[in-house]
């Protein structure tokens, strides 16, 4: 087994996860309900990317930039049109109105571009060999944009009064509006932050394999299992969640468990002990069902009021 | 005449399933704030148990019951893991759980033959009739629990576990109870499930299926059982009537499909903004302690 | 004219009306206290003057101005101040960056100023300065949350139930900071159960039963009357 | 077997002749009034959404065709397509609703087991005619309305002496969906390695839909097998392709398809070399029948099944014109002669039934990708590309299940098949 493969597929895969996690940890926190159009928010971005780019023949970057722009915007009528009207109605009824959202965003897509997928103008080519690993330009791009959102969202968050009121809002509304902090105001810049940065992902994602209507569809579960790992709020703890999950996942198929199983020479019950592939999925549950019970809320611990 | 009868029955007999499934959930969300994501696992687990007791020759009614038993104990040890976890969080681990069970049903083929899944070749006479029934009965039990000392117990669990702690309530105890009960109603309605497709297989318990009867739930009035009969009808409606779509709009059938569902997610979504408390709320009660 | 005067006040939460019909008010540089036993509608009543719940019936005018209609927001630009019962400070901000919240509508400098002056009132926020607030000990919660409150220098202080959860002698701390805040010309309206502890730093008081106020008067005169410690105030 | 070889040849020149002479005259004989329904159960929306819309857009196809050329019983055929959102609740519901409510006597459809299994068991009990093309062996066993007209799994050994003869391997993998045909395929092709003396290294179950399959990848080149079967469909097709290149697998030749066509739309430089089969293997008419699929859709099909449910409609077609009633067990009763003379273009023509309503046999062409086009492929040293599978015994004599039925079994026949229900 190619061990730095695996290590540089771990990272992608982190990075594919925590790029749309980022930015649903932080609505999650602010917004207060699990919001299932969140990923498929991503999948629109990465379609308005295609139809900028492919359709109308536009420069990538250009196309990259006003879809997230758009996603950006969509979220604030999003908020403005649907979910502002939820403020005091609790988490589960926005929760089932976030699903009927996504259902609709998702076959909406369906019934435009229909369910074939779609590719970016981008010429594919073997990946650029590092230490005997294969990672793609795109992949490198990915990794840039994870790493640079992880640290643009902690300078934001730590740094910015802005940022600051977002954390103040996160931990308490009430208190934040007693402090005449305009909670609308970021509650709206929450909402244009997070489509946007979906978006971005989905784009990204969509740019290393490949666009269809089901991308977030197959998406949205292991990116609420890396949040919830993380701890919800923390954006530190959607980038542990994302390398956990990135790396439990490929690391667990790689990994031969002989030796274990074998309990290191004790026993000689055959050399090879594989997890099957078909188990792929259950790593990322393994992983929720672990790390909750020894972690009720999540590695990160936030202490919400 | 007597086919569209027919197919009354056969909508009379799916919805009846799916309602015991939605109360169930809503014992679990409505009574107790137990955020179950996973609430399909009971039916798969109460379905499964069914087919292979059948196929071991078992009796058929002693096959309902041995699914109830499953997934009331499956309930059980869900509750386990309960705690003091929030609602979400304790949502996804319960997703979870109900994952990694459909995955081992999913890849052990020696188990219950994998993707195929079981073919459930027992009938038992009057079998909608009995799942009306059955249906009628588990709403009068859940209606005695929510009147019950239990009830109100669970009801202010709901709230948070500070105030049943502060009066001495074993909190994880009515967790517990809930959870069994709910598993078994589930597994009930599992094991009818079987017997109406005569099938079961890992699809029937992909996640998909919780989030629909999550739907029926909220969108029907959580804490209320008649909201909840009305939501699951009505979610019911939505996705068997939108097929009569074909009848009326004349455009390709492959741009139709996703248009329909683009119709149902607005209507979820509709319903959601214009009655956030559901169809049918729940009537709040004060209760003097 | 009065700071703040409230006509006939109705209000609740949805269709379950709380507060029936409240006539109430508060003069410039006087400390209130709002006494009344559980349930009685203390906390609905302050809710419903800052803005967090919506006045049915009757209305709020503060210093002049009609603002029934206004959001907590506006409220606390016009000089409002409002310190929670329990959730009164931001947990996983550090202490700085609670009083920066709570001077948010400051310019950069007049913020910096301002923190310094709180840190002058209470020293011992300037030695846990870049600790986070939910490691802070009961004590220096509620100091800090007063100082959150007072970053902005406002004319009208709520405290919702300041002594909650303090030992004696803390509470007795805790009031002795509110009179001095008083004294430096802050109007404060304070939400108490503890009745003897907030009456003796108050000028008046109301007592509050079942959504309307059952009595007003100076606070020595509640303070001595036998009648409605026994009835309401449990002795 | 060799008479009965000729006779079907003979049969199938005239059902051609026939053909023609039918669409000359289509100009015609267009069909007139009511139109006659039948159902389709089948994924539109969903994990089989693109499989779906292929599959219907074929049998729109044949529609279409059926029509020009006289209709049923001279009146125009008609779909009433349901969706079964890769849901088997959905699909029951559906297969419900089109048997009593809409009341078709035949309905097609299927794709994925676990649909088409309850489907069929509902339809059985209704006795509605279900014609499918899912795979699972266990399809036999649900009743006699139920006609498969693709292969079903066990006969699907032959991709591992195609890749056995072809590259001479000792070792070989599996990449397939983990579904009911990828687990189907996986069992099926380990029990044919190990029966042909060739080490079957591993069966590697991927999750339908994912979007990273790098370390299933990784894992399966690491194992370094001398060739790699995969049984790969849709979108997931153009992700792992896509993903083996840029992982410098930039040459594929170590790679056999079951479902080649699903890599057609690629970019060819992803398909160099590659093999498989394709199941559209009747020559001229195949051709024709993709020719004409990209005319009126302008996409070709990546779906390996879309051949089989146009094949279906036309099989039902003609059911119905030699039944000549819209009963649906004197319909069920003509399947069999009616596929027994239709020349399809899928499984080289030869669409008969055995007993079972299962396709008596399985031909599939050996193919590869040249310039990102599918090409028959010839193994070095063979003048014949067909793979076809036969149930025989060990002296080369069709059984029972390997003989087409020119007339439906007889309801006692029936009966004694289907008594362990």
């Amino acid at each position: 087994m190619n061990i730095v493969q695996v290590l540089v597929n771990s990272l992608i895969t982190s990075a594919e996860l925590g790029l749309i996690a980022i930015g649903l940890s932080m609505t999650f926190s602010i917004l207060r309900f699990a919001n299932f159009a969140h990923v498929e928010s991503a999948v629109l971005g990465a379609y308005l990317v295609y139809l900028f780019n492919v359709t109308l023949g536009w420069n990538f970057a250009l196309s990259i930039l006003v879809s997230t722009l758009i996603l950006g915007t969509v979220g604030l009528a999003l908020h403005r049109f649907i979910f502002r009207r939820f403020a005091n109605s609790g988490d589960i009824t926005p929760m089932i109105a976030s699903l009927g959202l996504a259902i609709t965003i998702r076959h909406g897509i369906q019934a435009i571009w229909g369910p074939q997928h779609v590719v970016y103008d981008y010429e594919v080519l073997p990946g650029n060999k590092i230490f005997g690993a294969f990672i793609t330009d795109p992949q490198i791009w990915i990794l840039i944009t994870a790493v640079s959102a992880m640290v643009g969202f902690h300078c934001l968050l730590q740094y910015t009064r802005i940022g600051t009121a977002m954390r103040a809002t996160a931990a308490n509304v009430d208190l934040a509006q007693a402090c005449s902090i305009d909670t609308q105001k970021v509650i709206l810049l929450v909402w244009f932050i997070g489509t946007g940065f979906a978006a971005l992902g989905g784009i990204l994602i969509g740019w290393d394999t490949q666009v269809d209507p089901y991308l977030g569809f197959n998406l949205v579960i292991p990116i609420f299992c890396v949040v919830l790992i993380g701890g919800v709020g923390s954006v530190y703890g959607a980038i542990i969640g994302s390398l956990i999950v990135g790396f439990a996942q490929n690391f667990g198929l790689a990994f031969n468990y002989a030796p274990l199983i074998n309990l290191f020479g004790l026993l000689d019950l055959g050399d090879r002990f594989d997890l099957p592939a078909a188990y792929k999925p259950a790593i990322t549950y393994m992983a929720v069902v672990l790390i909750l019970l020894i972690r009720p809320t999540g590695i990160i611990r936030k202490e919400v009021s | 005449m007597e086919q569209l009868i027919g197919f009354g029955i056969y909508l009379v007999t799916v919805t009846c399933i799916f309602a015991m499934l939605a109360m169930s959930l809503d014992l679990q969300v409505g009574a107790c704030g137990l955020m179950n994501f996973g609430q399909v696992v009971f039916m798969m687990v109460g379905a499964y148990a069914t087919a292979i007791a059948a196929n071991a020759g078992i009796n058929p009614y002693a096959c309902i019951v041995i699914s109830m038993a499953v997934a009331a104990l499956l309930g059980v040890v869900m509750s386990l893991t309960v705690k003091n976890m929030g609602g979400t969080y304790w949502g996804i681990l319960s997703l979870s759980m109900a994952e990694l069970i459909r995955l081992v049903f999913l890849n052990e083929r020696w188990l219950a033959d994998g993707a195929n899944g079981l073919s459930v070749l027992i009938t038992i006479p009057y079998f909608s009739l009995t799942v009306v029934v059955s249906t009628l009965f588990v709403i009068l039990i859940l209606r005695v629990i929510w009147l019950s000392p239990f009830g109100r117990v669970i009801r202010m669990i709901r709230e948070g576990d500070r105030l049943p702690l502060a009066l001495g309530k074993n909190v994880l105890l009515f967790k517990l109870e809930t959870m069994a009960i709910g598993g078994a109603i589930g597994g009930l309605g599992g094991s009818f499930y079987a017997l109406l497709n005569s099938y079961i297989s890992p699809d029937d318990g992909l996640p998909i299926e919780t989030f629909i009867i999550w739907a029926m739930v909220v969108v029907g009035g959580r804490g209320n059982l008649l909201g909840v009969v009305a939501g699951t009808v009505f979610i019911q409606i939505l996705f068997v009537g939108s097929r009569f779509l074909t009848h009326i709009v004349d455009i390709d059938a492959g741009v139709l499909a996703p248009l329909r569902f683009v119709l149902i997610g607005l209507l979820i979504m509709g319903v959601m903004m214009f009655r956030p408390q559901g169809l049918i709320p729940e009537r709040k009660r004060v209760y003097r302690i | 004219m009065a700071l703040l005067q409230v006509a006939a006040l109705h209000s609740g939460y949805g269709a379950n009306e709380i507060i029936h019909g409240v006539d109430f008010h508060v003069e410039e540089g006087e400390i209130v206290t709002i006494l009344g036993p559980n349930g009685s509608g203390k906390s609905t009543f302050i809710k419903t003057i800052l803005g967090y719940l919506k006045a049915t019936k009757g209305g709020v005018t503060y210093r002049g101005n009609n603002v029934t209609g206004h959001s907590p927001t506006q409220r606390i630009s016009l000089g409002m101040g409002y310190i929670p019962q329990l959730f009164n400070i931001f947990r996983p901000l550090s202490v700085r960056a609670n009083l920066e919240m709570g001077g948010f509508s400051l310019s950069k400098q007049a913020m910096r100023a301002r923190i310094e002056e709180i840190f002058d009132l209470f020293p011992r926020l300037r030695e846990r300065a870049t600790q986070n607030a939910g490691s802070l000990s009961g004590g220096e919660r509620q100091l800090l949350a007063m100082g959150r409150a007072l970053m902005p220098l406002p004319r009208l202080l709520f405290l919702d139930e300041p002594s909650a959860g303090l030992s004696p002698k803390m509470a007795d701390q805790a009031m002795g900071h509110i009179k001095s805040v008083g004294s430096k010309g802050t109007t404060i309206v304070i939400v108490e159960q503890n009745v003897r502890r907030a009456l003796s730093i108050s000028d008046r008081g109301y007592v509050f039963v079942t959504g309307q106020v059952e009595f007003e008067g100076p606070a020595q005169a509640i303070l001595s009357d036998r009648r409605i410690r026994e009835a309401y105030l449990g002795g | 077997m060799e008479r009965l070889t000729l006779l079907r040849r003979a049969l199938s020149g005239a059902i051609i002749a026939l053909g023609v002479v039918g669409f000359a005259s289509a100009a015609f004989s267009a069909a007139k009034g009511d139109p006659i329904k039948i159902g389709v159960i089948i994924g539109l929306t969903g994990p089989n959404a693109v499989a779906g819309n292929d599959g219907l857009a074929a049998m729109q196809l044949a529609v279409d065709e059926v029509n020009a050329a006289g209709g049923v019983m001279g009146r125009p055929l008609e779909l009433i397509v349901e969706d079964n959102e890769g849901r088997p609740k959905a699909g029951v519901e559906a297969a419900n609703k089109l048997a009593d409510v809409d009341q078709v006597p035949v309905v097609i459809g299927g794709y994925s087991s676990a649909i088409a299994l309850p489907v069929g068991l509902v339809l059985n009990k209704k006795k509605v005619v279900w014609v499918t093309d899912a795979t699972t062996n266990k399809l036999k066993t649900v009743g006699p309305y139920l006609f498969n007209t693709a292969g079903i799994a066990e006969q699907a050994v032959a991709l591992v002496d195609f890749a056995k003869a072809d590259s001479g391997a000792k070792t070989l993998s599996g990449l397939f969906q983990n579904n009911p045909i990828g687990q189907d395929r996986a069992a099926v092709s380990e029990k044919r390695a190990k029966e042909v003396g060739v080490e079957w290294n591993h069966s590697m179950l991927y999750q339908v839909g994912a979007k990273d399959f790098r370390a299933e990848l990784t894992k399966l080149l690491a194992a370094k097998p001398d060739a790699i079967l995969t049984d790969i469909y849709d979108n997931d097709a153009q992700i792992i392709q896509r993903q083996l290149y840029e992982m410098g697998v930039t040459e594929m030749s170590m790679f056999y398809s079951y479902n080649l066509s699903a890599f057609a739309t690629l970019p060819p430089k992803f398909t160099v070399g590659m093999k498989g089969l394709s199941y559209a293997t009747s020559g001229a008419r195949a051709a024709s029948f993709n020719e004409k699929f990209r005319e009126k859709f302008g996409r070709i099909y990546t779906d390996a099944w879309a051949p089989p449910f146009y094949d279906a409609v036309w099989i039902v077609a003609t059911a119905m014109n030699l039944a000549n009633s819209l009963d649906s067990t004197e319909i069920r009763n003509a399947m069999w002669p009616a596929a027994y003379r239709y020349n399809g273009v899928s499984g080289l023509g030869d669409k008969g039934f055995n007993r079972w309503g299962m396709q008596h046999a399985d031909q599939n062409a050996q193919a590869s990708f040249k310039d990102g086009k599918i090409q028959p492929y010839f193994v070095a040293g063979s003048a014949n590309n067909i793979l076809i599978f036969r149930y025989e015994d060990a002296n080369g004599v069709p059984t029972a299940d390997g003989i087409p039925l020119a007339e439906a079994p007889s309801e006692e026949e029936l009966k004694a098949l289907y008594s362990g229900n």
